[in-house]
């Protein structure tokens, strides 16, 4: 036990060092390659937590495509800060934001010990009612699918709104090391684990976001190669594409309102095919918008639709 | 299992999705899913209004292990409240945006904010809530770019999206707590158990002012006049009328009923301060606008200051049957300023469009070119002034008498020089259109559907809430019978 | 829905559905306009004429609806009501005929003649409010319904005479609501009831009390044009002529008189007032401004001005017989409510039509005019007479009874020389106005309308200054009869005082 | 279960607390965004700490579909103010209205 605890207090002032690194380093690239190897250093948190599903849903999102984005970002941003407050205001300031933050930490060693609250122990008492067998899995895609739902609606809205902004980012040569060969291996093998990933999700960490996220890396690999070869998405294949997934959902969701049931509440025997079916579609979906997240504006320019005359009468 | 609640929230979701799939169509189905939008609004609160009270218990999962929706008769108000304002604002936006592809572009963002707001009004568990939040402060952000091409309009929405972010974020950090102390999401669970610990207090310290950020509270508004005064004339509406509402109801659904043992009259009293100088100081800065889209979203600050300065007046009132009283006063004024100000905003845009600006010192003839929509601008400014027969003047007839009542006559100094800034500013405006240009011939007529829309929101929130305010209290009344208000 | 409740809804129906249609005419359609405006001032009188028979017969009118817990919308209609509200439907139907021809050709009438009819409304309304509430909301109303009247023109000036206008009237209206809504927490609903409610209600603090009536007096007091809240009044003379007459006659300084009138008899009740000690001062306020408005008056050259300044004086009149104990003061007061409304607009009409026809606006312009318009400046002298206080004319009978009230609360020593001091004043601006018009040579005009009638003018302008004249001849001269103001206001005197 | 998850918990509220912090300060926008992203990691710390429950036990799965929601929102929305940024550097540097700033 004794080893753990050194391991544990190692972590924790990693975490802490990188965070105050990524905060404070003077040149913003530093402060975008420390906050990637922050978000890596998080991943392994989550590792030793018992929260696999997040160790890799942070390597991937945290750490990779915020990463990737913030990279791709620093040509246009605007150097660093104008000149800071004075010093005095400065101090204090930071000596209130101290006396706050300590007290909220007392507040939160307050909270211990944690017991189980009702909704755990229901988890596990109706885990076998929910189709899967992983309880993470369980409660994003059953017990809690409203919210899954509600933050696809959030991806769609983040995408939404990149789409209406303007022409995406080009591939340049910020991955220059990454060769055309590699890109070559990596991108099916990205492809193959995307797939295992959604399979494995029913019994296992992993599932439709992590799984659309590793698809999304895909095409970011792809991007970064400067391929022309990323496969040009039509319009009408663009909006499938962020369609399909809440589409499905709210499909599957309102059936069961004929039956007089609630929404959402799947029959418990095809629970399982359901949830898979939900997964599936919404992987598409999920990497269809985290590419578009990352590419940062619309493949054409004329998105939504394609109009003879865009004055036409309604 | 009432489906209603389901219909409520699933609708705007697949008009967003139906839009994207099927731009050409999306102006019309638009339209649809604002009359069904407002018909479903109808029904509920005709159904809270005979007693019968709403819950859905989605994936059939009891709320803890699973998420419920419930409506009360709160949520019943605010639910008719959105359906009317998007109703209006969406007749105005087919109008509004003349280039087709952007109304293309606006619709799908236009409806998930939609059901953003309506998810978060019907939802019944925290980190639900949370999404909701998020939902509602991207969608928004998004919807600000609608159209724009403009820096200042871009600029604006980053900082809107931002400090929405931080909000959102201060809100989990709150959820987080509860959830460590007390095991649970959900808010029906939560409202028996809440108790006062170092925990608890943090915890609503921390949900509250992730909430006021969103409610754009002194000091935490700086935000808004940017964001409301640069997006386009709908978005404003709504973003004024609707999402800062939102916002507030979550509050008082957080200090009311959830947290009710934890606030203390002095946690009032500071609530009710910023208000008070929300209420002064947007005024004041209301007056020296120089653009009307401003001048609106400065009042904005200074009428959401009313709503707080409500609060330490409803907390120091002795007994249950006045607070109720006073409650519905609160939910009135929420009420009658969201319907005037996406009247005072959709009436701005008309002007906006024509004549190419909304500077107040070349507003000279709008009352002779935009006859209706200045008059609509006139009847908000009426509603929002407070005077009769608005709802708002019986809210602030209540506002004040309870401040009497209950021997703070400080609040009341506060809501009648807030009252008499706000004419002022109004008289500015009115000043500036009645004045007439010379003899050349008028421009081009305006169309009724561009402007219909914010004279009847006016008349709704001038008349309509005026007289009809008596039934507000008897559903509150109603649907409060089960809940803790 | 009985008569009793349908016939106060109806008589506020009868201008308010015009009003409401007028707004949404294009500006072409003049005739239907006018249409829609006689057809509700004639269904107005004749619904008035109904309403006056009944409360006569002591039918009871009220009409109750519930606005809010504890807010009652009440519109109830008793003897003093029906004063209010016979006075101000027949100067309506007068008005609408004078400004239907004075405006003929002018831009945006579908505005002014529907803000026009909802001033009336509100006016309406205003005498028919059953409680204090009812009452403040009107009173609101028809700051609201004027602006745009006083704004009508658009020039700089009276964009900011309108503005003056409105920003002294919301203060006023806050005070009013200050004083309305603390007392409604002390007092209870404070539903008007002839001879007070709050000598009844066991447990008020005098003082709480005194400063209540403070700031109702201070909120009524902006309207009434009690000195020093007149300030907007001589600027709020930019209004067409026809706006003038009702804001002067009618409309807002009436409402503000009326206001102090229900105030002090059927919400504190006369004798409660006198026992409080609040009178007194009103009373002195009062006689102030009688004084000081007729002072101001003799300086003015612009006519409409000095017209204004009279006004100033003359309302408080009413407020000064308010302010006296006994019932010969209170039948002065109130009777002076109509009577000066009947005189204050045929001097407006005719101001407007001096104006309107050859241009006139200043007293030093009016040299021989009456030769010129004999049918108008007859009405104007008849007026400016009863305004002295000459009999027959009805200026006489209220500053009659206002001294013998005076007389009977043992008042007289101040009250008395106040009403000669003003009826001096009065002559002293009145009668150098009428000297010149019909007695020094003709001028050249600065302008010639509508010289193709065979009148002076046109008709709808010559007329209501003749006939309002001769009303207020008749009600001076026929004051005895059945009906007639003097004798209603004789009923609502013994009413109040529980006689 | 000895004090693994506390620490774990208390360096998520001092991660939270120092982003926080950081993310107000008048900053380029990518510095704020990395200072929003760290300050909810902070947040997600003290949840999945919350739902630790030792080497033997499973932990409570509900925190963990949070986090997960959570981690894919942050990326939603740093993805959108990115490309905000992007847009206006994009823009050619016109007048801005210098008295519609608050």
């Amino acid at each position: 036990m004794m080893i753990w605890s050194v391991i544990d207090i190692l972590i924790c002032a990693l975490v802490v060092a990188l965070a105050m690194a990524a905060l404070y380093a003077p040149a913003l690239r530093q402060r975008v390659m420390f906050f990637i190897a922050f978000g890596l250093v998080v991943a392994i948190t989550w590792a030793r937590l018992h929260a696999p599903d997040l160790a890799l849903a942070e390597a991937i999102i945290g750490a990779g495509l915020t990463g990737a984005m913030l990279l791709m970002s620093l040509d246009h941003t605007s150097d660093m800060p104008r000149e800071p407050a004075s010093y005095g205001l400065r101090i204090g300031s930071a000596a209130m934001g101290g006396v706050l933050i300590l007290g909220l930490m007392m507040i939160v060693s307050s909270l211990y010990p944690i017991h189980d609250g009702a909704p755990t122990l229901a988890v596990s008492q109706r885990q076998v009612e929910s189709g899967v067998s992983h309880p993470v899995t369980a409660v994003l895609l059953n017990f809690r699918a409203w919210d899954t739902l509600l933050e696809l609606a959030v991806l769609l809205s983040a995408a939404l709104g990149i789409l209406n902004l303007g022409p995406a980012r080009r591939s340049c040569g910020h991955a220059a090391s990454l060769t055309d060969g590699l890109a070559r291996v990596l991108v099916p093998l990205l492809i193959l684990s995307a797939g295992y990933l959604l399979w494995k999700g029913a019994f296992a960490p992993g599932g439709a976001f992590q799984a659309g996220a590793v698809l999304a890396s895909a095409a970011v690999v792809i991007h970064l190669t400067g391929w022309e070869k990323l496969p040009r998405v039509g319009l009408r294949s663009l909006r499938l594409l962020l369609l399909v997934g809440p589409t499905l959902f709210v499909a599957v969701g309102l059936l069961p309102l004929l039956n007089g049931q609630a929404f959402l509440q799947y029959p418990v025997e095809l629970a399982g095919l359901l949830i898979l079916l939900i997964e599936s579609a919404a992987m598409v979906s999920i990497a269809g918008m985290l590419t578009l997240v990352y590419l940062g504006g619309h493949p054409h320019a004329n998105w939504p639709i394609e109009l003879v005359n865009p004055k036409e009468p309604m | 299992m009432s489906t209603i609640l389901i219909v409520v929230v699933i609708v705007p979701l697949l008009a967003s999705l139906t839009c994207l799939m099927l731009p050409r169509l999306s102006d019309r189905l638009s339209l649809g899913t604002g009359l069904v939008q407002l018909i479903t609004g109808g029904l509920l609160i005709q159904s809270l209004a005979s007693g019968i009270s709403h819950f859905h218990e989605l994936g059939g999962w009891s709320p803890g292990l699973g998420i419920a929706l419930r409506a009360d008769a709160l949520a019943g108000a605010l639910v008719l409240l959105c359906a009317i304002v998007s109703l209006a604002a969406t007749v105005y936006a087919r109008r509004y945006f003349t280039c087709v592809e952007t109304r293309y572009r606006f619709w799908p963002l236009w409806w998930l904010l939609s059901t953003a707001i309506y998810a978060l009004l019907l939802s019944a568990d925290l980190f639900n809530l949370y999404v909701t939040l998020e939902l509602l402060g991207l969608s928004a952000a998004a919807l600000c770019t609608i159209g724009a091409a403009k820096t200042e309009a871009l600029r604006s929405a980053l900082r809107y999206l931002m400090l929405g972010l931080v909000g959102s974020l201060l809100f989990l950090a709150g959820v987080s707590m509860v959830y460590a102390e007390y095991g649970t999401l959900s808010l029906m669970a939560l409202a028996g158990q809440i108790a006062q610990t170092p925990a608890t207090l943090v915890a609503l310290l921390l949900l509250s002012s992730g909430l006021l950020v969103k409610c754009a509270l002194v000091p935490l508004h700086f935000w808004l006049p940017a964001a409301h005064g640069s997006a386009p004339a709908p978005v404003s509406a709504v973003l004024s009328a609707l999402v800062v509402k939102v916002a507030f109801y979550l509050l008082l659904r957080l200090w009311f009923e959830l947290f009710s043992p934890v606030m203390t009259s002095l946690f009032a009293t500071l609530i009710g301060g910023l208000g008070a100088i929300a209420v002064i100081w947007g005024s004041l800065r209301a007056l020296t606008a120089a653009r009307l889209k401003l001048l609106a979203a400065y009042s904005t600050l200074s009428q959401m200051g009313y709503l707080f300065v409500f609060i330490p007046v409803l907390a120091a009132l002795p007994d249950e049957e006045t607070r109720q009283l006073g409650f519905g006063a609160l939910v009135l004024f929420a009420l009658s300023h969201g319907i005037a100000k996406a009247a005072l905003f959709l009436g701005i845009g008309v002007i906006q469009l024509q004549v190419g600006h909304d500077r107040i010192d070349q507003l000279a003839g709008s009352a002779q070119r935009f006859p209706i929509a200045f008059f609509a601008i006139g009847l908000a400014g009426v509603a929002l002034v407070g005077l009769p027969p608005s709802g708002a003047f019986l809210a602030k007839w209540s506002l004040i008498s309870n401040s009497l009542l209950t021997g703070q006559w400080w609040w009341m100094v506060v809501t009648l020089t807030g009252t008499l800034l706000a004419a002022a500013y109004f008289i500015r405006v009115l000043g500036a259109g009645f004045v007439t240009l010379g003899p050349e011939a008028p421009v081009k007529g305006v169309g009724v559907s561009l402007q219909a829309p914010a004279l009847v929101l006016a008349c709704l929130a001038t008349f309509g809430l005026g007289l009809g305010a008596a039934s507000l209290w008897d559903v509150l009344a109603m649907g409060s019978a089960g809940g803790q208000l | 829905m009985s008569m009793g409740e349908l016939l106060p809804l109806m008589i506020l129906c009868s201008s308010l559905i015009p009003g409401l249609i007028i707004f949404a005419l294009s500006e072409e359609q003049h005739r239907l306009r006018s249409g829609l405006n006689m057809v509700g001032a004639v269904a107005k009188l004749l619904l008035v004429a109904g309403l006056i028979w009944g409360v006569y017969q002591e039918q009871v009118f009220e009409a109750r609806w519930t606005l809010a817990p504890g807010l009652d919308f009440v519109l109830h209609v008793d003897a003093l009501s029906v004063l209010f509200v016979s006075l101000s439907t027949l100067l309506w139907l007068v008005t609408t005929v004078y400004a239907i021809g004075y405006l003929e050709d002018s831009p945006d009438r579908s505005r002014f003649f529907g803000f026009f009819s909802l001033c009336v409304t509100a006016t309406v309304g205003l005498a028919m409010a059953g409680n204090l509430f009812t009452f403040v909301v009107f009173y609101e109303a028809l700051t609201l319904a004027t602006y745009p009247l006083v704004a009508h023109k658009g020039t700089p000036e009276a964009v900011r005479g309108a503005r003056i206008y409105l920003g002294y009237t919301l203060a006023g209206g806050l005070l009013l609501l200050i004083g309305a809504v603390w007392l409604r927490t002390l007092a209870g609903p404070l539903e008007f009831s002839e001879g007070g409610i709050l000598g009844d209600i066991p447990g008020l603090d005098p003082d709480n009390l005194r400063w209540i009536f403070l700031l109702l007096m201070a909120g009524l007091g902006v309207k009434a044009a009690l000195f020093p809240l007149h300030g907007w009044l001589p600027r709020a003379m930019v209004a067409p002529a026809p706006v003038s007459a009702l804001l002067h006659a009618v409309a807002v300084v009436k409402a503000g008189a009326f206001g102090i009138v229900r105030v002090v008899y059927d919400v504190y009740g006369v004798e409660f007032s006198a026992h409080l000690g609040v009178l007194v001062p009103l009373g002195m306020l009062a006689a102030f401004t009688i004084v000081y408005g007729s002072v101001r008056a003799l300086s003015q050259d612009h006519l409409k001005k000095r017209l204004a300044y009279s006004t100033v004086s003359q309302v408080s009149y009413i407020a000064l017989g308010a302010s006296i104990l006994g019932p010969l003061a209170t039948i002065g007061g109130v009777v002076h409510l109509v009577h000066q409304g009947i005189m204050k607009i045929t001097l407006f009409f005719a101001a407007g039509n001096y104006a309107e026809t050859l241009g006139v606006h200043r007293v030093s312009e009016m040299d021989g005019i009456g030769r010129r318009m004999p049918a108008t400046t007859l009405a104007f002298t008849v007026a400016a007479l009863g305004m002295i206080g000459l009999p027959p004319v009805a200026g006489f009978i209220s500053k009659w009874y206002l001294g013998l009230g005076a007389l009977e609360a043992s008042q007289g020593i101040w009250v008395i020389p106040v009403l000669v001091a003003s009826s001096l004043l009065n002559a002293a601006y009145f009668l150098p106005i009428l000297y010149r018009a019909w007695f020094m040579p003709q001028r050249d005009w600065p302008r010639q309308m509508h010289i193709g009638y065979r009148g002076e003018t046109l008709p709808s302008l010559q007329w209501p200054p003749v006939i309002t004249a001769t009303l207020a001849l008749l009600v001076g001269g026929l004051a005895a009869a059945p009906f007639s103001p003097l004798e209603w206001v004789e009923l609502i005197a013994l009413r109040e005082y529980r006689l | 279960m000895g004090s693994s998850p506390l620490l774990y918990a208390v360096t998520g509220a001092l991660i939270f607390g120092i982003g926080l912090l950081a993310s107000l300060r008048d900053e380029a926008l990518l510095a704020r965004i990395i200072a929003i992203n760290i300050s909810g990691v902070g947040v997600f710390l003290m949840l999945v700490s919350f739902a630790y429950r030792g080497f033997e036990l499973a932990p409570d799965p509900i925190p963990h579909a949070l986090v997960l929601t959570g981690i894919v929102v942050a990326v939603a929305a740093s993805g959108l103010a990115l490309a905000l940024e992007k847009r206006l550097a994009e823009l050619p540097k016109s007048k801005t209205h210098k008295e519609d700033s608050p």
